[in-house]
């Protein structure tokens, strides 16, 4: 149990996707500077994460690598983000129109993200078994959806400073991700994996 | 038990310049200036005209609306012009001129002395209007309709605002000390006028005097409590007063008739006394001219029409390094371009500020320090005001309840950065009222549509 | 995934992905020094293009993992290219975008079988970077609104282009990082013993506000040269406008 | 009008001619940004003469390099940039000074001066200069440093020479990296850090009085807490933040000590480290904390929280800085959540329905 924690504290924190190892930047530049849209944002990714990690982590151990496939790896996993993304879209269309309504939209932005690709990606080249994995993936959703919303605050908050005019956008957000990213710092060596 | 409110901030008093001193009766000045335009709401309508021989106390202007007072000739004299003047607070306005001839005639048919208790509440707030009653805290809304409420908002509770928290000001003061008697009639009446009962008399504990004189005045009024209040800008606001007092907060954008309260200012309680005892109208008042580029500070009883000049001249003149004129108080007042400019029923004082004074540093970025939303006696959050101006966030002010500020500039008085939070909220305030108008009108217009269509 | 074409709004993925990724666009200059000075300068799409392949600059922090990262980006990125195009008619656009996600994921996973077999230490090092290239939103974006509609050979040349604006974007990044953050070059140290390397440019942080004080750096000067040029033009057109303002 | 009006002539005489209009308020309070910020740099006076007794001239040349290269990067950027010049109001000599508080005194001059120039042109400027920046300067500095040169940042040399060059190469811990070390190792580590000073009650007093090894800004808890609570007599900051992350910090140290629950020593974790200087002169950071009480006292039980997790589990012996920067993460969200309330209303539900 502690070393499912443990993994999980480790993926939200020390080893954050976004701010440690530079995974769906173009959503977390992308989307944070809005606050409401983070915030739907960082549930569309933790789902079809889960989701794709779990049927990633069925394909490759059930039909990939008894068939000594493996090298398809990578092809498999991106055609599953994406029909994993078509699933959950028709899903929570049908069973959840509210849920529907607040993020479907971001569903088709994360249909080729790298984010949602690497999780599953790194499960299995750790050889995770698929609770670590489905605790993994969770815990790279929510640590995902931590750094956007605190970025999101912060580029509100930057909207109303008088920012240098070069710096404006694109190069203070990427400054204040590697700010983030420094704070994060404290966080390693927290739990030796 | 100490009584007092959220917010605000500790402003120096300044008030030693006058503290104390006699009021002195200003000599007859050559000329007086009187603006139809002195209370809140519709400005009134001259009934005389050039050339006309008046008396002290006769009608000259009368009210045009019910929110509208009338207003009397001031001494008796001649009118020899009614033409645009400096008007303090509104820039310029028509003031009716006259040339006093110095025998302050009173006007025929003044009335006896009456007894307020045999009279009717209709009969108590008609006298009142007819005296020209506005609110002489500053506000300047017309007494009589503060008195009517509607049927259905029963006033159960009087305050009197005796606070008089701007800094260098000591009008109300020196009233408190010489006319308590009059303004405890004067609350009396305001009880009968209203039907309430419960009353409270809220002074600052830095006018020791002015406690001790009204303690001892309403010691026969039954149910009256004279309240000592920690000394605290701005504790003269209504709704500073009515949570000091009451423990009761009024919300934005709301009357104190809600809470079922009135506040009325103590000056206004005197002359309410003045008005319907002795039929005298609100031609006069007291000023304190003071600030440190006045040569004899003083507390001063004028008559309305007159000039800053003359004011001036009779306190000695100002001293070479006057930098400000600011009718009222330093804080909430209102900066004069003009030596001209009459004082008016609400002028409460008038400050001659040296540079010294008025010296500030130049505007710095917002530090985020909290002092303004430590100040704001409306819990508001002061410092993002200039930044809704900068971009243009009307909207957004508004969500920020920006129109309950009630600019009492404490904020801006503790920002160590100086920045302009008060002038933003006048520029926000005006900008959301154009903003309304435009899409009211756009609503009206599509509704239009619609309807012909 | 044909469902998706109906489904979704108006736009489609590509167009989406373009939506939130900036907007980038192929630079019009042909020769590679005007490619260059427009990439770097002009338009900036060095820094457009580094955050539409936003993992790869994850792997800036060495020369050698930055060039191979580079040249894997721009061999994948050409191909594709070439690909989409040769096979434009022949697939059904209800199915076009898993059909180019195929390309380019055989691609991609040529290129690691390659680097794995031949450069294995390169190849641990970009990790799972390497594998993400199969999502790089400009590549699908490419495919869409270049390939799909143009020959196999402007396709190529397409693709071959914007591959070598992100080599250099990549290599833009890459070597002070490494030479500021490790104080060597290609691995070599440059600076002798008494150097003591910024450690942080190459860790995570150091990544990030490299590209953010290079986005704030190019943005400035491009501003100041804008300024240049429209100056000179207004000094040319000077008197022309004066008579045209009365 | 002049010639009709006598009052008018008369004020030619009478009067100065040209009066200054404004909008109120005419007055205001004299603190201004400047007085507040070299304030704050003046109550740190005394902690520095004190390092520069414990460490020697050493201690003041690392305040003065990095408080220059501060300031002078202030000017450069602000000459460069066009904006209103305002290196002199001191907050960016204080950023220095902070900066060089918690640092090694030992650590090479021209990684100071690289820390301050990174504070005040990254995590100050590149946001918009005073007022703007998300994050601690001085604290982004420090994170940098130990990011960059993490060998001479965690070097501790013992310096009781006054000769400013007299680095006598005699390397030392400090009491919470002593713990650390010999925690990991799975030693009594507390009783170790005590068995340097002699007794509980020796470390103790050392610790409070400033006599231990560390940076500028550790060696003396009373200086620290005398200067703090003055700020807080002048109003520069609010109470709640420093008490509440040092008793959070105190209360989470002392129930998970390492040998059990209610087992750890309370006044250790408060007194060692550069928790109080941190208490008092980095959480409170205006610019860079909660704008409201409510929300400082959130933050302040948040990097409490945060101190213990990293000198507890995370790689690092002291928490205080990451703390901190973690915390000006979140801030922003702070503020959304804790706003400036009116009073709660009084009117009863019918009247104030629509309020």
């Amino acid at each position: 149990m502690f070393e499912y924690l443990l993994l999980f504290l480790s993926a939200v924190l020390i080893n954050n996707f976004v701010l440690t190892r530079f995974l769906g930047l173009c959503i977390f530049f992308g989307v944070s500077s809005s606050f409401e849209a983070s915030l739907g944002m960082g549930v569309a990714v933790t789902a079809v994460m889960v989701v794709a990690s779990f049927f990633g982590w069925l394909v490759y151990f059930f039909v990939l690598t008894p068939l000594n496939l493996t090298f398809f790896t990578t092809i498999c996993f991106v055609l599953i983000v994406a029909s994993t993304v078509q699933m959950v879209d028709i899903v929570t269309r049908r069973f959840a129109p509210k849920l529907y309504a607040m993020w479907g939209i971001y569903l088709m932005l994360i249909a080729t993200n790298c984010v949602v690709l690497s999780v599953p990606l790194i499960n299995v080249e750790n050889d995770f078994n698929l609770v670590r994995s489905l605790v993994h993936s969770v815990g790279a959703g929510i640590g995902f959806w931590l750094a956007i919303l605190i970025m999101a605050s912060i580029r509100e908050k930057l909207a109303h400073s008088e920012v240098p005019e070069s710096f404006k956008g694109l190069g203070i957000a990427f400054v204040t991700a590697g700010l983030l990213s420094l704070a994060f710092l404290g966080f390693s060596g927290m739990i030796a994996l | 038990m100490i009584y007092h409110f959220q917010g605000g901030a500790k402003v120096a008093h300044h008030k030693h310049r006058t503290e104390g001193k006699p009021i002195e009766a200003l000599p007859m000045p050559s000329r007086l200036f009187v603006h139809i335009h002195q209370n809140m709401g519709a400005p009134s309508k001259p009934v005389v005209a050039v050339g006309d021989e008046i008396q002290k106390g006769q009608l000259i202007a009368e009210p045009t609306a019910f929110v509208s007072v009338p207003i009397h000739a001031p001494t008796s004299g001649k009118v020899v012009a009614i033409e645009t003047h400096p008007h303090p607070s509104m820039g310029k306005g028509t003031a009716i001129v006259i040339e006093p001839d110095g025998k302050e005639t009173w006007v025929k048919g003044k009335p006896e002395q009456l007894d307020f208790r045999a009279m009717t509440r209709d009969q108590i707030l008609t006298r009142i209007r007819d005296g020209g009653l506005v609110g002489l805290g500053g506000a300047t809304f017309p007494t009589h309709v503060k008195l009517t409420p509607p049927a259905n908002t029963p006033v159960r509770t009087v305050i009197l605002n005796g606070a008089e928290c701007e800094p260098y000001l000591t009008s109300d003061d020196a009233l408190m000390r010489t006319r308590a008697e009059d303004m405890v009639t004067g609350l009396e009446i305001i009880l009968k006028a209203l039907g309430a009962t419960e009353s409270y008399i809220g002074i600052e504990d830095n006018k020791p005097e002015a406690i001790a004189a009204l303690s001892q005045a309403a010691k026969r009024l039954q149910g009256c409590r004279v309240v000592v209040l920690r000394s605290r800008y701005p504790q003269g606001a209504e709704r500073s007063m009515i949570k000091a007092i009451l423990g009761k907060w009024l919300p934005g954008g709301k009357l104190p008739m809600a809470l079922g309260v009135v506040v009325q200012n103590v000056t206004t309680a005197a002359c309410i006394t003045d008005a319907v005892v002795r039929g005298i109208p609100l031609i006069e008042r007291v000023v304190t001219v003071t600030g440190s580029a006045v040569n004899q500070p003083k507390n001063v009883r004028v008559l309305v029409g007159t000039t800053w000049a003359d004011l001036l001249r009779f306190c000695g003149g100002t001293t070479s390094d006057l930098s400000r004129l600011v009718a009222g108080g330093p804080m909430m007042g209102v900066a004069q371009s003009s030596f001209d400019t009459p004082i008016v029923k609400a002028s409460g004082g008038l400050l001659a500020l040296s540079k010294r004074d008025i010296a500030v540093p130049p505007v710095g970025p917002c530090l985020r320090c909290g002092n303004c939303l430590e100040a704001c006696p409306m819990g508001l959050a002061p410092f993002a005001f200039p930044t809704y101006v900068r971009e243009r966030d009307w909207q957004g002010a508004k969500r920020a309840n920006a129109l309950h500020c009630v600019e009492c500039g404490s904020c801006e008085y503790s920002c160590p950065a100086n920045r302009p939070i008060v002038h933003s909220v006048r520029v926000l305030k005006k900008a959301i009222a154009e903003a309304d108008a435009k899409a009211k009108a756009a609503k009206m217009e599509t509704k239009a549509g619609v309807g012909a269509a | 995934m044909s469902e998706n074409q109906e489904t979704s709004s108006a736009l489609s993925p590509a167009e989406q992905i373009a939506a939130i990724s900036g907007p980038f666009r192929g630079s019009k200059q042909t020769t590679l020094s005007g490619l260059i000075d427009d990439g770097v300068f002009g338009k900036n799409p060095v820094f457009v293009l580094a955050l539409s392949l936003c993992p790869a600059v994850a792997v800036t922090n060495s020369v050698q993992t930055s060039l191979a990262m580079g040249l894997s980006v721009w061999f994948v990125l050409s191909f594709s290219n070439l690909f989409t195009s040769i096979f434009r008619n022949y697939i059904n656009p209800k199915v076009r975008m898993p059909a180019y996600i195929l390309i380019i994921a055989t691609l991609v996973t040529m290129c690691e079988l390659f680097m794995s077999a031949f450069f294995p230490v390169l190849y641990q090092a970009l990790g799972v970077y390497l594998k993400l290239i199969v999502v790089f939103a400009i590549i699908l974006a490419r495919a869409e609104v270049f390939a799909s509609k143009n020959k196999p050979i402007p396709a190529f040349f397409d693709g071959f282009g914007m591959g070598l604006g992100f080599l250099i974007a990549m290599l833009v990044i890459g070597v002070p990082r490494e030479v500021v953050g490790s104080g060597s070059f290609w691995g070599r140290p440059i600076f002798g013993e008494g150097y003591q390397p910024i450690l942080m440019i190459i860790l995570a942080p150091g990544g990030f506000i490299t590209i953010g004080l290079f986005i704030g750096l190019f943005r400035s000067i491009g501003a100041a040269r804008e300024r240049a040029r429209a100056a000179a033009r207004l000094e040319g057109a000077g008197d022309a406008m004066e008579v045209k303002r009365v | 009008m002049a010639d009709k009006n006598p009052t008018t002539a008369a004020n030619e005489r009478l009067l100065a001619p040209l009066l200054s209009v404004a909008s109120s308020p005419h007055i205001r309070t004299r603190e201004t940004i400047p007085r507040i910020m070299w304030t704050v740099n003046a109550t740190l006076i005394p902690v520095a003469v004190w390092a520069v007794y414990i460490f020697g001239w050493r201690a003041l040349l690392q305040i003065v390099v990095s408080g220059l290269a501060a300031v002078i990067t202030e000017l450069v950027i602000q000459k460069q940039r066009g904006v209103a010049r305002t290196w002199h109001d001191g907050s960016a000599f204080l950023t220095g000074l902070l900066l060089a508080f918690c640092i090694p005194v030992g650590l090479p001059l021209w990684m100071t001066a690289l820390g301050s120039v990174f504070s005040v042109a990254v995590a100050k400027h590149a946001f918009g200069g005073l007022g703007q920046n998300i994050f601690n300067p001085a604290h982004a500095g420090r994170a940098f440093l130990l990011a960059s040169f993490p060998v001479q940042m965690t070097t501790w040399t013992k310096m009781a020479s006054l000769a400013p060059s007299a680095v006598d190469g005699v390397t030392t811990a400090t009491p919470l990296g002593i713990l650390k070390e010999a925690t990991k190792l799975g030693h009594d580590g507390m009783s170790e850090v005590i068995a340097t000073f002699g007794s509980r009650q020796a470390m103790l007093e050392s610790l409070f009085l400033g006599n231990v090894n560390g940076c500028i800004g550790e060696v003396s808890a009373l200086l620290i807490i005398l200067g703090g609570v003055f700020l807080i007599y002048k109003r520069y900051i609010f109470w709640q933040g420093p008490v509440f992350y040092l008793t959070t910090v105190a209360l989470l140290g002392w129930v998970f000590g390492h040998k059990g629950l209610f087992t750890g020593d309370p006044l250790f974790q408060l007194l060692s480290g550069g928790l109080v200087l941190g208490a008092f002169y980095m959480l409170t950071d205006m610019v860079t904390s909660p704008i409201t009480r409510r929300g400082q006292i959130v933050f302040a039980v948040g990097g409490g929280l945060l101190v213990f997790l990293i000198r507890r589990y995370a790689g690092y012996p002291e928490g205080v800085c990451y703390s901190i920067l973690l915390m000006n993460c979140a801030t922003p969200m702070i503020d959304r959540i804790f706003v400036a309330q009116p009073p709660r209303s009084d009117l009863s539900q019918t009247e104030g329905g629509q309020a």
